[in-house]
């Protein structure tokens, strides 16, 4: 109901002083609508951008689109970088029965989960370090196989050891936008609980899930690799 | 001043509490997990803990499980030897001395590990508490419309890959034949004890006396010693840590080789 | 955020003339469009009512929430007995290339693929052996299909069995820098793939995606084809 009268309200904007203006942005808002709509993964801006026609504000389609969601079943949302329209939270109960019922992630799995996220790129012993309990290898396998962590490439440190990070996949299931939507971020970063034990010169303890090494990273290549995480000097 | 004035000594009255402290120690997530709930039992701000009753508490729990024959893993076993250890130096008055941090500065750390493990708990679960897809929020399921046939692409993770191998290759382990277990204390256990109680003190331990204290049994006396003495030479030949021995026979001293970002 | 808003934006409705009915309502209308939406297959009315609250008009709110989306890039549609919401079909043209869905592949090609990476050049005896299973025909063709495993050259050896390796699309795929980024066996079971000890004969051989053939292999070429399966050690 309140919807419709912003829709109508959108195509009073039709029959104002600059008649093609308007109907340009509300056709580019069906466009929009259309395509997040159709699209399985979130639509970064960018993408979005290049679909719709060229003289189009995509900034302020999507916002426009977002507004006529508010106070509706479905809401169009930032996550991962993109924009998708997604149930909204409260109706969670009435939608159970769509879910195939997740596996929940164990407390264990959970707080690793979370360290990586925070600390990210971490290396397991660097987990290890702030559990203070080694983490069985089932965990790791368990979050691996959620898809919401993954390899980074390895730590430019003794062993070479594999670093882990979060995917897109993460933030999408967790919905945020970046990595610094985590809650409580800024906190724990001036309480200096990011703050890794291992590299602490240069570090910049801001979690990064970038697709990019850091520069305390190498790929995860190697011969060493071959031969196991203890480092290749034999001599 | 001494860890006695510098900690209120809590200790006593805390022991008679020992029968609720022989908890499943499955319920917990580790030793620092336990020594987290043991602080919040002090029912002060975490900032206020005193660490020197945590250190007993936790020496009685342990001894207390052992004393009921309970096994403990080796990770409670090593974060007693090491807390064995701080409580001797804060009880003792500090011998002024050039290198390492103080008593008090280990304990400090201690306090601000247990600060930090329970910041991170906290975020696991306001991360957990945050509305989940395909829990509390819904993505538009594709339905029937059909996929216009175009050139077929393919996906698949390296997660998928590696699971793959790691499914074959375990068949291959299968099918090798087992020896029944002995009691054996493994180099990467050592190993991994080792870098614990290391990594706490950035001094001189003498490491047996604390391992062979808490983390054996008679039984695996022989084990402990010769895998913690390889670990440690490993870890001395990588330059990770320093021995040092006064005499055949004298107690082998070992500390961790200052990293970077270890005062200078 | 945009939750909390929503949030609001439905108490609003609640301020009108009939607060409980109006409320009622369009809360109905919010879980119908949020049930629509997350649905995959379209939703029959009797399904939908037995979903809303009883005293509910199952009826009027369908067709609210239909004209709610007159006009826009997704409309709200009966079809196979059900309602969903569809895109509207003069925006096709905009969403031409949502189209391709990836394919999996099966568990068998995975394997197949694993092997391959891990032990290439390797021949589909080889393969066979490992996995202890034959390999059937249309599991190589698929993976050929994706390109991600190629025809590199003929073993040296009697029967002249074709090799099989990776390609460079492989390790672009699976975000490698080098075949040799793949995990060692005692990474791998750090990482939970693998459990208990490892057998000192289980070991993985250096893996080669190299364009120039090893020295065990020679071309696929056709001449040599043509004189059949001749052994090669003749020098």
């Amino acid at each position: 109901m309140s919807a419709g009268l912003a829709w109508r309200g959108g195509l009073a904007i039709a029959v104002s002083n600059e008649p093609a203006l308007a109907t340009a942005h509300s056709e580019a808002m069906r466009m929009a609508e259309a395509i997040l709509f159709a699209s399985p993964e979130p639509v970064p801006v960018r993408d979005l951008a290049g679909r719709l026609p060229h003289d189009v504000d995509v900034e302020s389609v999507l916002s426009d689109l977002q507004r006529l969601y508010v106070g509706r079943g479905i809401n169009l949302v930032q996550v991962a970088g993109g924009w998708a329209f997604r149930t909204v939270p409260d109706l969670a109960y009435v939608l159970a029965r769509e879910a195939a019922e997740p596996a929940r992630l164990s407390r264990a799995a959970m707080e690793v989960l979370a360290i990586i996220a925070y600390h990210q790129p971490a290396t397991r012993a660097e987990i290890e370090e702030i559990r203070g309990v080694s983490t069985s290898k089932g965990t790791l396998d368990a979050l691996l196989e959620t898809r919401w962590i993954r390899m980074r490439g390895r730590r430019k440190a003794p062993g070479r050891p594999v670093t882990f990070g979060t995917t897109p996949a993460f933030l999408e299931h967790f919905g945020l936008n970046a990595i610094t939507d985590l809650p409580g971020l800024d906190e724990l970063q001036g309480l200096g609980f990011l703050e890794g034990k291992i590299p602490a010169d240069l570090d910049v303890p801001t979690p990064s899930d970038d697709l990019l090494l850091t520069d305390q990273e190498e790929p995860l290549d190697g011969d060493a690799l071959a031969f196991g995480p203890t480092p290749g000097e034999e001599d | 001043m001494s860890g006695e004035e510098f900690f209120e000594g809590r200790s006593e009255e805390h022991s008679d509490e020992d029968p609720l402290l022989v908890v499943d120690v499955e319920g917990f997530e580790g030793p620092l997990d336990l020594l987290l709930d043991l602080a919040r039992r002090q029912k002060v701000d975490l900032h206020e803990i005193s660490v020197l009753a945590l250190a007993e508490q936790y020496l009685a729990f342990v001894e207390t499980a052992r004393s009921m024959r309970l096994e403990l893993a080796a990770d409670y076993l090593v974060m007693a030897a090491w807390l064995a250890y701080l409580k001797s130096r804060l009880l003792l008055p500090e011998p002024p001395k050039p290198e390492g941090p103080s008593a008090a500065e280990l304990a400090t750390a201690l306090a601000s590990r247990l600060r930090r493990l329970e910041a991170m708990r906290e975020a696991a679960k306001r991360l957990a508490d945050r509305p989940q897809l395909g829990r509390e929020v819904f993505p538009r399921v594709r339905r029937d419309e059909p996929a216009p046939s175009g050139e077929a692409t393919f996906t698949a993770s390296l997660y998928d890959l590696l699971a793959a191998y790691g499914r074959q290759r375990q068949r291959a382990i299968r099918t090798h034949v087992t020896v029944a277990r002995r009691p054996v204390w493994g180099l990467v256990e050592a190993r991994a004890a080792l870098n614990r109680l290391l990594g706490e003190a950035g001094e001189w331990i003498s490491l047996d006396a604390y391992l062979l204290r808490y983390v054996v049994g008679p039984e695996m006396r022989a084990t402990v010693l010769a895998s913690s003495l390889a670990a440690t030479l490993e870890m001395v030949r990588e330059g990770r840590v320093r021995l040092h021995q006064d005499a055949p026979f004298a107690p082998l001293m070992v500390r961790r080789a200052e990293p970077a970002g270890a005062p200078a």
